[in-house]
């Protein structure tokens, strides 16, 4: 088979993959290589599930609601996989005073974004979610948020992409990228050489050492997070949660179980010598005691299954995305910083129409590569 | 921190073992076991196990447990129950959860005897209700004292099938098939005789079609399968059951030692995922040993040894023993344990088509095909003499490690050269009649027989391991390795004795032409 | 681990047992994992992902050699190719509030 | 045929602990003290345990050693309860879950 199509999408995610669907349903020949044994192997199977506007940074927030707008309502129906989409709301939810402080300022810089969000008090979060506990005074409130299944929405863009003629490679770990007559040109693996015309390196973390072959450096760092989950429970509430301080969140499925994140407080300074993406022996227990301070009624449900990954976060908290003009044919779509999932649908469709038209529907030029400057 | 020198989990009997060998050294030993009861599988098995006196032959396998109990709690072992190690994170650290609360635990070395979890097969009906894993029959019957059903079609005729077949026998279930896709019988040849006898049909190169039923299995058909495991058409065979115990293999549980990021690997001849170990037991991940089925499925027998041996060598790795008697306790423990893998059931052997006995003798096809060895291929084995005395008749045919027929006899009368040979008689010595090689065989194939005790009638006596013990003067009839009818029958003598350690010994007296086939008895209510 | 191409020559064919469970726990059938490896569902991984074969209360225990022979099978390879699913804590199903209980052992 | 073994040829009569009533969707029962509720229940003849949720298929013991998580039942008003490894208390409350409730 010819090595040679028109985007090598280095990274098969959420991201990876969303990119190939839309490319290969406007006729785009695509390839993708997955340095990873699995589709999805990275964060898009490690994550919350969450598909919310509400707490986004204004410079990816337009992103977030063209998503919501555009492309999650229909997504199921077009990839024929149910995606679990659930636009039931997002409930921020603040214990203190401080918390509300966070919340409100988040709050207000989304309403000026156009954004459908406000602050709601005690008596109208217990008649959203009955279930849960007085410590929770407040909270913000965005009826169009919601969560979704990121296993099946991310294999559902990989089976239609492959279905549409895309090619994947796993196991295929990209090492280097190679500028052919001062363009990227080749995409240098484990296995094998590929060529294109565009190259869209969109492999989480991966990506740093990967753009730093042509001399491209992303300001990033890993952070091992971990989720939990439960048994499948009887049905309680169907909205997004989250904590003002993030260090919380998760959703019942509709499988009915229970997913959650949470944290020890531990992140980024624990062990991973064997590199399996390790759990950390404490963080599983002391996601469970924030769970049984939100949900009381929670405390009998069985955890099954604990997992980590890790999230790349960006120095300024907001993903690198678009054109590399100083190395002509090279897309970045990486430090999605740990809430790329609910953005993945409107990033794909953006850069295929980006690789296509040269022009996006949503302003993106906010998340460009080049935008990091010292702080004085 | 609390910590420990030695984490062992799971109190089977690969980890027991390891755990005495530790504390005999002086090693701080604490074993997890998820359970209520230690012991692991050991306290299902109510057979008496093979091998030498060295490997605790003859002695049924709850009893070894309580043994090795005894033994880890009188050097100090602690053993918690219902104790289930939920993770084994990184530097040793080991979470158990144990009531109402997770503790997290430090061991210098651990070890990990977490053994295997059986398998499964699927077809139309396997989800409903009374169907099982042979497994489960055992935990219900011989834990819980309850009847997993009442007419049983059993799935595979490896040991465990075959184990399980007698047990639902002895549970006073009835067994309307033994049926196993393969083309011959897996387990030892003696294991499937014994329950041959009662009247059991054995269907081999046959596989279950569907199981049927409501809220629960009433009925499941069987069918011959070809070379490739096709289904041949027209060979429906329909039993009503209600209930279908699967009986097809182990599968190693190493969950807990990929969770430590040791190396694993997939051995199919070992039973599945295996984490790769050295002789010593000793994984990829420093300080961590496995022993047991958790590093390849074999007989209990030899997890006890695996366990020794992986607790010596954490000894040693701790600084508590030197390594000359590491070298000599492991030379010693792989000699035992070389010992126990010889013959035709030899791990290296597994899945070849033997036809030959070490002895030379054409091995039983009937016994591979039937599960029983038929009236003519008897005869290449042994034979019963028309003549007066007692004759020890030892229907043992095929290589397996074990020889406490030769121990136990007090005249001498049996020879066993080498552990895996078949037992030879002394011609030269008169014997006793007393029947201890009779209780003692663990495969139950050995019965005296008294060719003349006059008016042209012969005694057999034959191991009896059923409820109600048939009485002196019982009329009934005789069934033959084959299970069917051979003639009538009167009870002579009904013998027990602790020295028979519950196989009782069952003394009838049949015309003495059938005296080289009357190898079980029914008594005539029951037939 | 090689490079895989993901691609698979042969056709779905249905079969008549297509509609026998294989994963007890989430009811999954023979043929929806059969059709799920055409769907380019390649690694076990993956297909507890996609379908949520070996995902249940049982984490795949029961399951997992059955849906790995299966899946070698329709891919036409050795079943030693596929690799078994990561194993995770806790190895058994905890309660939260037990979970979150951590005794500091005396 | 009675299902309980009354006296077993190797292990003599089943040690137990005492008689306790408890109830079984709604109707009394009885089992012994400690035991597996799996076992009371099939003491007493009941062989299924649940009904899943999808196909709604009756479910019973499978392994009895608390792995295949087939036999769970509501249990004192908690779903997924392992029946087979889960001991019998006086005045239990156990009732046959379909999918994760127990109606």
């Amino acid at each position: 088979m010819s090595n040679t199509s028109d985007v090598i999408i280095v990274g098969g995610g959420v991201i990876g993959n969303a990119a190939a669907y839309y490319l290969s349903k406007k006729g785009v020949s695509v390839t993708v290589l997955e340095g990873s044994a699995d589709i999805g192997h990275g964060g898009s199977s490690r994550n919350g599930g969450g598909v919310r506007q509400s707490g986004r940074d204004p410079r990816e927030l337009p992103l977030a609601m063209y998503g919501i707008q555009n492309l999650w309502p229909g997504l199921s129906g077009e990839l024929g996989i149910d995606t679990e989409y659930t636009p039931k709301g997002n409930l921020r939810l603040g214990k203190t005073q401080a918390h509300l402080d966070i919340l409100r300022k988040l709050t207000d810089r989304a309403i000026a974004c156009g954004l459908d969000v406000r602050m709601i008090g005690y008596e109208e979060i217990k008649s959203i979610n009955p279930y849960l506990s007085d410590e929770v005074i407040g909270a913000s409130w965005c009826p169009t948020d919601g969560h979704a299944n990121p296993l099946t929405a991310t294999l559902g863009f990989y089976v239609n992409a492959r279905r549409l003629g895309a090619r994947f490679i796993s196991g295929e770990k990209a090492v280097k990228l190679q500028k052919v007559k001062g363009r990227l040109r080749k995409v240098v693996a484990e296995s094998g050489v590929y060529e294109a015309e565009t190259v869209i390196v969109a492999a989480g973390l991966e990506s740093r050492p990967l753009l730093n072959t042509v001399g491209i450096d992303v300001p990033m760092t890993g952070n091992l997070m971990e989720c939990l989950v439960t048994e499948a429970q009887p049905y309680l509430f169907d909205q997004m949660l989250g904590a003002a301080e993030a260090d919380f969140y998760g959703h019942q499925s509709k499988h009915g179980s229970f997913v959650f994140g949470g944290s020890s407080g531990f992140e980024g300074c624990t062990l991973d010598k064997s590199g399996l993406l390790e759990n950390y022996e404490k963080t599983a227990p002391a996601t469970c005691r924030g769970i049984m301070r939100y949900f009381p009624d929670l405390k009998r449900a069985k955890i099954i299954r604990t997992w980590a990954g890790f999230i790349d976060v960006c120095a300024d908290g907001v993903p690198v995305l678009g054109n590399a003009e100083e190395v002509p044919g090279l897309v970045i779509a990486c430090a999605f910083s740990g809430h790329g999932f609910g953005i993945s649908p409107a990033v794909g469709y953006n850069l295929a129409e980006l690789i296509t038209t040269g022009k996006t529907p949503v302003d993106i030029s906010a998340l460009r590569y080049d935008r990091f400057k010292a702080k004085i | 921190m609390k910590r420990y020198d030695l984490i062992v989990v799971g109190a089977g009997p690969a980890g027991l073992s390891a755990a005495i060998e530790g504390a005999k050294r002086g090693l701080k030993t604490v074993i997890f076991d998820e359970n209520e009861k230690p012991g692991g599988q050991l306290f299902k098995q109510i057979h008496k196990f093979f091998g030498s006196k060295e490997h605790r032959a003859k002695i049924r396998g709850f009893k070894i447990g309580e043994e090795l109990l005894a033994e880890a709690a009188g050097l100090g072992v602690e053993v918690v129950l219902n104790a289930a190690v939920i993770g084994l994170y990184q530097e040793k650290e080991v979470v158990v959860r144990i009531g109402e609360a997770v503790r997290h635990y430090k061991g210098d070395a651990v070890i990990v005897a977490t053994g295997a979890t059986e398998n499964a097969v699927y077809f139309e009906g396997w989800d409903l209700p009374g169907v099982i894993g042979a497994g489960a029959a055992q935990t219900m019957m011989n834990l819980h004292g309850v009847r997993p059903g009442e007419k049983v079609l059993m799935l595979g005729a490896g040991n465990v099938g075959l184990v399980v077949s007698f047990q639902l026998l002895q549970a006073g279930c009835e067994v309307v098939a033994v049926a196993d896709a393969a083309s011959a019988v897996g387990g030892y040849g003696v294991h499937a005789a014994k329950v041959a006898r009662t009247g059991v049909s054995f269907y081999l190169s046959h596989t279950i079609i569907k199981a049927e039923g409501g809220d629960r299995v009433n009925a499941v058909t069987i069918a011959e399968v070809d070379e490739r495991f096709q289904f041949i058409p027209g060979t429906e065979k329909r039993f009503e059951v209600d209930t279908v115990c699967l009986a097809v293999g182990l599968s190693p549980m190493c969950q807990l030692l990929k969770m430590a990021g040791c190396r694993v690997l997939e051995i199919p001849a070992k039973g599945g995922q295996v984490p790769l170990v050295g002789t010593r037991g000793e994984t990829s991940a420093d300080g961590i040993f496995a022993a047991g089925d958790v590093s390849g499925i074999e007989e209990a027998s030899s997890a006890m040894i695996e366990g020794r041996i992986a607790g010596i060598a954490a000894a040693e790795y701790l600084g508590y023993a030197v390594n000359a008697e590491l070298e000599a306790a492991i030379a010693e423990n792989e000699a035992a344990l070389s010992e126990l893998r010889q013959g035709m059931f030899a791990p290296g052997r597994r899945g070849d088509m033997v036809e030959f006995t070490d002895e030379g003798i054409h091995v039983s096809v009937s016994l591979l095909k039937k599960g029983y060895v038929n009236d003519e291929e008897i005869a290449r084995f042994t034979s019963a003499s028309e003549t007066p005395g007692f004759r020890p008749i030892i229907e043992c045919t095929q290589n397996i490690p074990c020889n406490p027929c030769r121990d136990v006899c007090p005249r001498n009368c049996i020879k066993v050269e080498s552990i895996t040979a078949l037992p030879r008689l002394n011609e030269y010595n008169a014997c006793s009649g007393c029947g201890l090689c009779v209780a003692s065989c663990p495969g139950q194939a050995i019965f005296l027989v008294n060719g003349d005790v006059g008016g042209g009638f012969a005694n057999v006596t034959l191991p009896y391991e059923f409820l109600p013990l048939p009485k002196e003067g019982d009329r009934g009839v005789a069934l033959g390795r084959d299970g069917q009818v051979v003639c009538e029958a009167w009870v002579s003598k009904a013998q027990i004795s602790s020295a028979f350690d519950k196989t009782n010994l069952l003394t009838i007296k049949v015309p003495a032409e059938m005296a080289g086939k009357a190898r079980f008895f029914k008594s005539k209510g029951a037939v | 681990m090689g490079a895989v191409e993901r691609i698979l020559e042969r056709e779905f064919v249905p079969a008549d047992d297509d509609g026998v469970v294989v994963c007890r726990c989430e009811e999954i059938t023979k043929g929806e994992i059969r059709r799920a490896v055409h769907d380019g569902i390649f690694t076990m991984t993956e297909m507890r992902r996609y379908l949520r074969a070996g995902m249940g209360l049982c984490q795949g225990q029961t399951c997992a050699k059955n849906v790995k022979a299966l899946m070698a099978r329709e891919l036409g390879v050795p079943p030693l190719e596929l690799e078994h699913a990561t194993a995770r804590s806790p190895m058994r199903p905890v309660e939260m509030y037990v979970l979150a209980n951590e005794e500091v052992a005396d | 045929m009675e299902k309980r073994i009354g006296e077993h040829p190797i292990l003599g009569k089943p040690q137990k602990g005492k008689l306790v009533t408890f109830t079984f969707d709604g109707a009394a029962a009885q089992g012994y003290e400690g035991e597996p509720i799996s076992a009371a229940l099939a003491a007493a003849g009941v062989s299924v345990h649940r009904y899943t949720a999808k196909a709604h298929k009756p479910r019973g013991i499978f392994c009895a050693i608390g792995r295949c998580t087939d036999c769970v039942m509501v249990v004192d008003g908690e779903v997924n309860v392992r029946a087979c490894v889960t001991p019998l208390r006086a005045g239990m409350d156990v009732k046959t879950q379909r999918g994760v409730s127990a109606v």
